[in-house]
């Protein structure tokens, strides 16, 4: 029979104090071989979303990205090509793997109604669907074509926007271009605090 | 087939030879620990826990940035924080990494009975088989650095492989990797030890720490674990990092003469019945004392 | 006593049967403490762990077996504690051991139930489980143990295999006197009884005392 | 940050301050590590708590928050009084020499010339360069303006009137030293708290770098929110870069002003204009005077203000190409020559429309609806009580999140019983987006590089892309304007959206966008090169003003070429060894690491260390050379005497910053956070900021020390979280578990705290409840002669987090404490330095 060490050790778990009763150890594997968890998982090259320091992370999932996996974060570490983590990260990168998967993590869309105690789900169709019936009220209802003087304006002071820490440049300039086209001033990030 | 055997050089609880002491030629491994550019950051622990899958546990604010007391079975790196005052008022706040020294003579595994509970590996990481621990607990008597750590509902007992898994594919240890500072570096024991006395060098000339020195305690036959610390002379201010650890002598007595006096006086008192049956046989009872049949 | 020692076949009664309950519960107990225990001792013998089940399972077991021990052997005190106690006849018995070691029993003083060697086997047992009982606890428990008082777990380590060698050589010694060195002894812990002439021989005084008890009952 | 983070381990010195880096950035703080294994740089930490960062320090300093000018002050002062100066420098690359106009006066009385306390502004008229030439050994020309002429708006003079001597009375050396002998070692500890003998320690070791005419060390500023956050903050900074310039250390390796940004993306998120008052690339937003793109571009592009024998770059003056390439980026084919490139489209601002402001106009109900994307409102504060009541009066709320947040539930906040929250109109959504692992795109981090991340697996359950969001939330707006019709729906019809899937925009696709390309085919005259109709730029020097470019944004121009994905190289080869790095990811501007690097090097174009090359004059090219990417005109000769410092209209440094640069003076001056336990030293009637911003809703309440509030309270974040984010992670929770409050032995010893036993934080707004951590690494200080206590509390706690759902914290937001008052330059709130009172609870 053609056996291999793990497969034995499988064995040897399985039929318990059997395998060794009279001390008869038939396999002395005095040093169980660790599996390396991500021997063969898919690496993807990140950023850590935290700090400016942009360490370089590398995201292991689960599967070779064959079209029957459904990919899983199993580990994240440091990336060592980084020229400024060289593969280092701080307590909150060393845990982006629960961060990513995170049985808290918000998974649908749900609303508030006026005067309602808790949350209702809401499909997404129904939510962008109202969510732009509400931008539109509200910049017809404040927009401003021209001040005092008379000067063009084009300005909507109704409604705001505030952007993340942790959004990309590329969303960021398309909020630009949406929220700058609505007119909108009050838009802010927590760049400003 | 895995030659894994053949890269231990010792065995817990093993009667009989070591499958590969003195066989391959390996590279002793060792963590070093500069505590003089340890941030406290605690990157090294959360690192641990995530690469080896560590459950969690609930913790509670203890007057200090230190996440628990101590090390427990299922947190195997923790940094200790101590709020210091040198001589001349001046404040040190003193972070130390705590984990298992992977001592190259290691006092878990001389308490230990079980066989191949615990292994020594040629690199020097030593390393519990749970698969093999019996859950008695001896390991924590025999560590004189408080690491092996019972869990109750394993039943068996953990601490810190130096993550041998890693290691044995050419990985550092993940505590190592994620170090922000590079206050925890990764090597060889002899480059290891170049570095921390370059450091300490550079410790006692530039900065004012005329008693900078490596930790790398004898008495346990050296570690593959060496810090470097501000002031050697008293390592204990580092959250209690013994001044001069060893096996303790109580287990060193069980291990060595005890078993051996104890192994001959079982074998002496069942020799010595066997000859006094021999020389003068069984008391018997001679039957005119009992006046009388029963 | 409420058991006639005197027993209507003509034997006499040594042990009750809850006194041979006590005995055998403290025997198999301890039987299983060491072979349990010395698998644990020496790594040559961790093979009968194996043989028991598992080293978890001994490991995991012994604490408990040492705890029916230290019941049995507690028991044992309720029972025998006073018949124990030293007397002045015991120096005399001791003084005479050479003569019991060769067998030559009829040069020994008279002594009562327990002659003096019984007696030392019993306060053996008794303080060495006692101690083991100490150091059991702390090594059962040895997680539980603050690194601060760890000079318990130091003192257990070292302390409960010195008693378990001293119950040991106490053992031997009680196994082969029970069962190869004095005829009709092992006898006594299963039936009970023994002879007439077995308890005059060995412990005239006991002998005596039920003789005369039984006549004072008459 | 002038310099990046690798480079920070070519520096000898390293002033931290305002900042934690070992803490908030512990892999960027490697460097300083690096420089101090390395190079035995010295550290020297100044700080109101004796942080982890301080833990590696070979000086610390405790300072009382808020009083960072009146240090750094004391700097400038110590090294003009001991001649520890780079003199080349500070002649050279400064406006050092350059006289300022008759009639400035210093704030000696706490005022700047040209003060109206009515309007609590200044006329910055004064504040101004003096015309003319060379003045060496000359009394200036009195500046007198043309009697009869109108009030023009004041701008720099062209020709500067300069005295290279320093020794004019007017000239900007003679002005700062005046200014700042008043920040004597005595002064600086009746202000900081820190003792003199300490701060002469600090002040000898600082600027030892210049001692005895050294040219070759070089010393860093690292800072971070600690110096932002005050209503102070940008004239904070400012002295740091005073101080910067007078010891050369600007453009230098191992140098610079280095701001630690807090966050992945906050960088980009200045650089790509997510904040009220300007268009990306740092293009002001246009205002209701700009009646078109002429008028605007005349009024935001600067000119060249300069001795007259010295060069200026002004890159600022091509303005006009950045601003157009922008516009046809937005609105694409309608953004033509006759519609004046679509400039109406934009909005036109007058007032101010930031953080603050934007919740103290919903609290008075203008601001009726908020799109809020991974910004968490309400525990950012200011004052998150007056953030939640704001949001009561919001008519609807939109929240894109990864975890539950405070903001999404603020109609559940703590003490809302079931009948108040009834009477919540506000409808709430809140829709569930993808995190960092999820999506690609770019982020910028703090050392200017962009970097392409990729999306390693699908976000979970339902949760969408968040630009997905946007654009299809847009895309519907769009739909309902071209159905519905409504108020000027030009620029949502016209903005350009056509990407290959306008529902799923394909952030290459906007990286590309963003980079820029050729709408026409160009050709460069000089070297001969092309550039086909829609091919991507290969650099901001490409783009033009007649429409035939667009970029959306112009500063980050050549970071996606048609050579490809500049942003996403990986080469790890780093060629000088000074941490350069140039073939990895890719830099703004133009694939410099260290802005200013002209300056690296003395007036012949030589490096000031030849062991740290940058960049060089290679006189036999004709050319700037080096390591890195010249940041200069390649082929100025040395002998034109270009400044350095090409974004500034002067080409120099500014240690006097002309006209509207800063609201409250042209030099940094101490103010008083707007709760202090003291009056300004300085100037007891001018306490506080004289041009700051504070609020007047019922919430905007002040606390004072005779109402009680004696205690310095700052805030800040702890390495173990990050910010509000981190308490949904287990890991991070177990290392950090509860809410704290860091106080003092001292103080403990005065309140009778143990540590361990939960305290009460109350300031004029809101209480704050959790453990007391008593602790050594705070202690008690003598301000103006008076005991003192000062506290420190972590951030990271509201009411929704692992901690909190578990009922294991008191809920009580940090930011209940702070105050709504803002910096009037960067309209930061000042979350450090403010008043409470401590209790046991």
């Amino acid at each position: 029979m053609d056996t291999t060490r793990r497969d034995f050790l499988k064995v040897a778990a399985a039929g318990g104090a059997a395998a060794t009763v009279f001390g008869f150890d038939l396999a002395p594997a005095y040093a169980q071989l660790r599996e390396l968890k991500i021997a063969r998982a898919t690496e993807t090259r990140s950023t850590c979303p935290y700090c400016s320091v942009s360490c370089g992370v590398i995201i292991y999932t689960l599967g070779d990205r064959a079209k029957n996996v459904t990919p899983q974060v199993i580990h994240v570490e440091g990336d060592p090509d980084h020229p400024i983590n060289r593969g280092t990260l701080c307590p909150k990168g060393a845990s982006l793997e629960q961060d990513i998967l995170n049985p808290r993590r918000l998974t649908k869309p749900q609303v508030r109604r006026p005067g309602k105690t808790e949350w209702e789900d809401i499909s997404w169709d129904n939510a962008i669907g109202e969510i732009a019936q509400r931008v539109k009220k509200t910049r017809d209802e404040t927009f401003v074509e021209k001040d005092a003087s008379g000067r063009t304006v084009n300005r909507c002071e109704g409604m705001a926007f505030t952007g993340g820490c942790t959004d990309t440049n590329e969303f960021n300039y398309l909020v630009v271009k949406a929220m700058r086209s609505l007119g909108v001033c009050y838009l802010e990030n927590q760049a400003r605090v | 087939m895995s030659q894994a055997t053949l890269e231990i050089r010792a065995i817990s609880g093993h009667a009989g030879s070591v499958p590969g002491a003195g066989v391959k030629r390996e590279l002793e491994v060792c963590k070093l620990i500069d505590t003089t550019t340890c941030i406290g950051c605690k990157a090294c622990e959360v690192a641990c826990l995530e690469w080896n899958g560590l459950t969690f546990s609930e913790t509670t604010f203890q007057n200090s940035y230190q996440t628990m007391p101590e090390t427990a079975w299922n947190y195997w790196n923790l940094i200790k924080f101590n709020e210091h005052e040198r001589d001349d008022g001046s404040l040190m706040l003193l972070m130390r990494k705590d984990q298992c020294m992977h001592c190259e003579e290691p006092g878990c595994l001389a308490a230990c009975p079980a066989d191949g509970a615990i292994v020594q590996y040629a690199n020097g990481i030593v390393d519990f088989q749970q698969d093999r621990c019996i859950g008695c607990g001896y390991c924590i008597t025999g560590c004189p650095f408080n690491i092996p750590k019972f869990s109750p509902q394993a039943r068996k007992v953990f601490k810190c492989t130096l993550c041998a898994d890693r290691v044995t594919q050419g990985l550092e240890p993940a505590c190592i990797k994620s170090c922000p500072t590079g206050c925890l570096h990764f090597g060889t024991k002899a480059e290891m030890k170049e570095l921390a006395d370059h450091r300490a060098t550079q410790l006692r000339e530039h900065s004012g720490f005329a008693k900078a020195g490596v930790y790398d305690p004898s008495g346990v036959g050296g570690t593959h674990v060496i810090y470097v610390l501000h002031d050697a002379s008293d390592p204990e201010v580092y959250g209690g990092l013994p001044a001069d650890p060893h096996v303790p002598w109580t287990v060193q007595l069980w291990k060595k003469p005890l078993k051996w006096l104890g192994n001959l006086a079982i074998v002496a008192g069942v020799a010595g019945v066997f000859i006094h049956y021999l020389r003068y046989g069984p008391k018997t009872v001679p039957e005119d004392l009992q006046g009388g049949k029963p | 006593m409420s058991t006639p020692h005197l027993l209507p076949n003509g034997r006499v009664l040594r042990y009750s049967f809850h006194e041979r309950l006590v005995h055998w519960m403290a025997g198999i107990s301890y039987v299983y403490l060491l072979l349990t225990g010395l698998a644990f001792w020496s790594p040559w013998l961790f093979w009968i762990a194996a043989a028991l089940g598992g080293a978890a399972v001994s490991s995991q077991l012994h604490p408990w077996a040492g705890l029916v021990f230290v019941l049995a052997v507690v028991r044992m005190y309720q029972l025998w504690g006073a018949q124990m106690k030293k007397t002045p006849a015991d120096k005399a018995w001791l003084e005479a051991m050479p003569h019991y070691v060769r067998n030559e029993d009829e040069s020994m003083p008279s002594v009562d139930r327990f002659n003096p060697g019984q007696k030392i086997l019993f306060w053996g047992f008794w303080w060495c489980g006692l101690l083991l009982l100490l150091s059991g606890i702390i090594l059962w428990f040895t997680d539980a143990i603050p690194w601060s008082l760890r000079f318990l777990r130091y003192f257990a380590v070292i302390v409960h295999p010195v008693a378990a060698l001293l119950t040991i050589g106490l053992f031997i010694i009680h196994v082969y006197m029970g069962t190869a060195a004095e005829r009709g002894a092992f006898g006594s812990v299963v039936r009970g009884d023994v002879s007439r002439a077995w308890a005059k021989r060995h412990h005239q005084s006991w002998y005596e005392s039920i003789v005369g008890e039984s006549s004072a009952k008459k | 940050m002038t310099n990046g983070w690798i480079d920070i381990k070519n520096t000898d010195m390293m002033l931290i301050m305002g900042g934690n880096p070992a803490e908030n950035h512990p892999c960027g703080f490697k460097w300083a590590i690096e420089a101090k294994r390395n190079r035995n740089a010295k550290m020297i930490v100044v700080d109101p708590r004796f942080t982890r960062t301080a833990a590696t320090a070979d000086l610390f300093l405790q300072i009382r928050a808020g009083a960072d000018i009146a240090f750094l002050g004391g700097l400038v002062n110590y090294a003009i009084q001991n001649n520890r100066l780079a003199k080349e420098y500070l002649l050279n690359y400064t406006n050092a020499s350059f006289l300022v106009k008759e009639g400035f006066q210093l704030p000696e009385n706490g005022l700047y010339s040209g003060f109206d306390p009515a309007t609590q502004t200044y006329d910055k008229s004064t504040w101004n360069y003096q015309e003319g030439g060379n003045m060496a050994g000359k009394a200036a020309p009195i500046d007198r303006p043309a009697a009869t002429a109108a009030p023009a708006p004041a701008v720099l003079p062209p020709n500067v009137a300069y005295d290279l001597a320093l020794e004019h009375p007017r000239c900007v050396f003679q002005l700062l030293k005046k200014q700042y002998a008043r920040y004597t070692p005595e002064t600086v500890e009746r202000i900081t708290g820190i003792p003199k003998d300490q701060f002469l320690k600090a002040a000898d070791l600082f600027t030892s770098i210049r001692k005895d005419g050294d040219t070759k060390k070089v010393a860093s500023v690292i800072y971070a929110v600690g110096w932002t956050q005050h209503t102070v903050g940008t004239q904070i900074i400012r002295t740091a870069a005073i101080l910067q310039l007078m010891l050369g250390n600007v453009g230098r390796a191992g140098g610079g002003v280095n701001a630690l940004r807090g966050h992945s993306n906050i960088q980009g998120a200045t650089d790509m204009a997510g904040v009220f008052d300007l268009l990306p690339g740092y293009l002001k937003m246009p205002r209701p005077e700009d009646t078109d793109l002429a008028a605007y571009l005349k009024r935001v592009t600067p000119t060249v203000s300069k001795p007259g024998p010295w060069d200026s770059f002004s890159y600022w003056s091509n303005t006009p190409k950045f601003a157009v390439s922008l516009l046809k980026a937005l609105y694409g084919p309608a953004a033509t020559k006759q519609d004046d490139w679509a400039f109406h489209y934009l909005p036109k601002i007058d007032r101010q429309y930031s953080w603050t402001q934007l919740w103290d106009r919903m609290y008075r109900g203008e601001v009726k609806g908020l799109l809020s994307f991974g910004m968490n409102g309400v525990m950012i504060g200011p004052d998150t009580k007056k953030n939640i009541a704001a949001l009561k009066k919001a008519e609807w709320l939109v929240v894109g999140e990864l975890y539950p947040d405070e903001t999404s539930e603020f109609w559940r906040a703590p003490g809302t019983t079931t009948e108040q929250m009834r009477q919540i109109q506000t409808t709430v959504y809140r829709l569930p987006c993808a995190g960092f692992a999820e999506k690609d795109g770019s982020f910028t981090n703090s050392a200017r590089w962009l970097q392409w991340k990729n999306a390693a697996l699908p976000p979970p359950g339902d949760a969408r892309l968040d630009q997905d969001i946007l654009a299809q939330i847009f895309l519907r707006v769009r739909d309902l304007y071209k159905k519905e019709g409504g108020k000027f729906p030009d620029p949502i019809l016209n903005a350009a959206w056509s990407y290959t899937d306008p529902q799923h925009p394909s952030l290459s696709e906007v990286t590309k966008e963003i980079n820029g390309k050729a709408l026409a085919d160009l050709k460069d005259e000089k070297t001969g090169q092309e550039i086909k109709t829609g091919q991507q730029l290969p650099g901001f020097a490409w783009l033009k003003d007649d429409g035939t470019t667009a970029a959306g944004n112009w500063i980050y121009c050549g970071a996606w070429t048609e050579a490809g994905p500049q942003l996403a190289r990986r080469g790890t080869e780093d060629p000088s060894g000074l941490g350069i790095y140039p073939n990895w990811a890719w830099s703004w501007p133009a694939n410099r690491r260290v802005l200013y690097n002209r300056a690296s090097c003395d007036v012949e174009g030589k490096p000031w260390d030849p062991s740290r090359k940058q960049v060089w004059w290679n006189e036999a090219a004709g050319r700037w050379v080096g390591n890195d990417v010249p940041d200069f005109k390649a082929d100025s000769p040395p002998k034109d005497h270009m400044g350095p410092f090409i974004m500034n209209p002067e080409g120099v440094g500014r240690i006097f910053a002309p006209l509207a640069a800063f609201a409250e003076g042209p030099f940094p001056e101490h103010y008083e956070p707007m709760e202090s336990p003291v009056k300004n030293p300085l100037h007891p009637n001018q306490s506080n900021n004289p041009v700051v911003k504070k609020f007047t809703t019922a919430e905007d309440v002040y606390g004072t020390v005779e109402q009680g509030f004696t205690v310095i309270c700052t805030t800040y974040r702890l390495t173990e979280h990050y910010h509000y984010w981190t308490k949904h992670n287990p890991m991070n929770v177990e290392t950090v578990p509860e809410p704290f409050v860091e106080i003092s032995a001292d103080m403990a010893k005065d309140y009778g705290i143990e540590g361990g036993e939960t305290i009460k934080v109350t300031s004029a707004r809101g209480t704050y409840i959790a453990k007391a951590f008593v602790t050594r690494r705070i202690k008690a200080m003598l301000i103006d002669g008076k005991k003192m206590h000062q506290i420190g509390i972590p951030i990271h706690w509201g009411y929704r987090g692992i901690a909190e759902d578990a009922g294991k914290t008191a809920n009580t937001p940090a930011n209940l404490l702070t105050p709504t008052v803002i910096d009037p330059n960067a309209f930061t709130p000042e979350f450090k330095g403010f008043l409470v009172k401590v209790e046991k609870a």
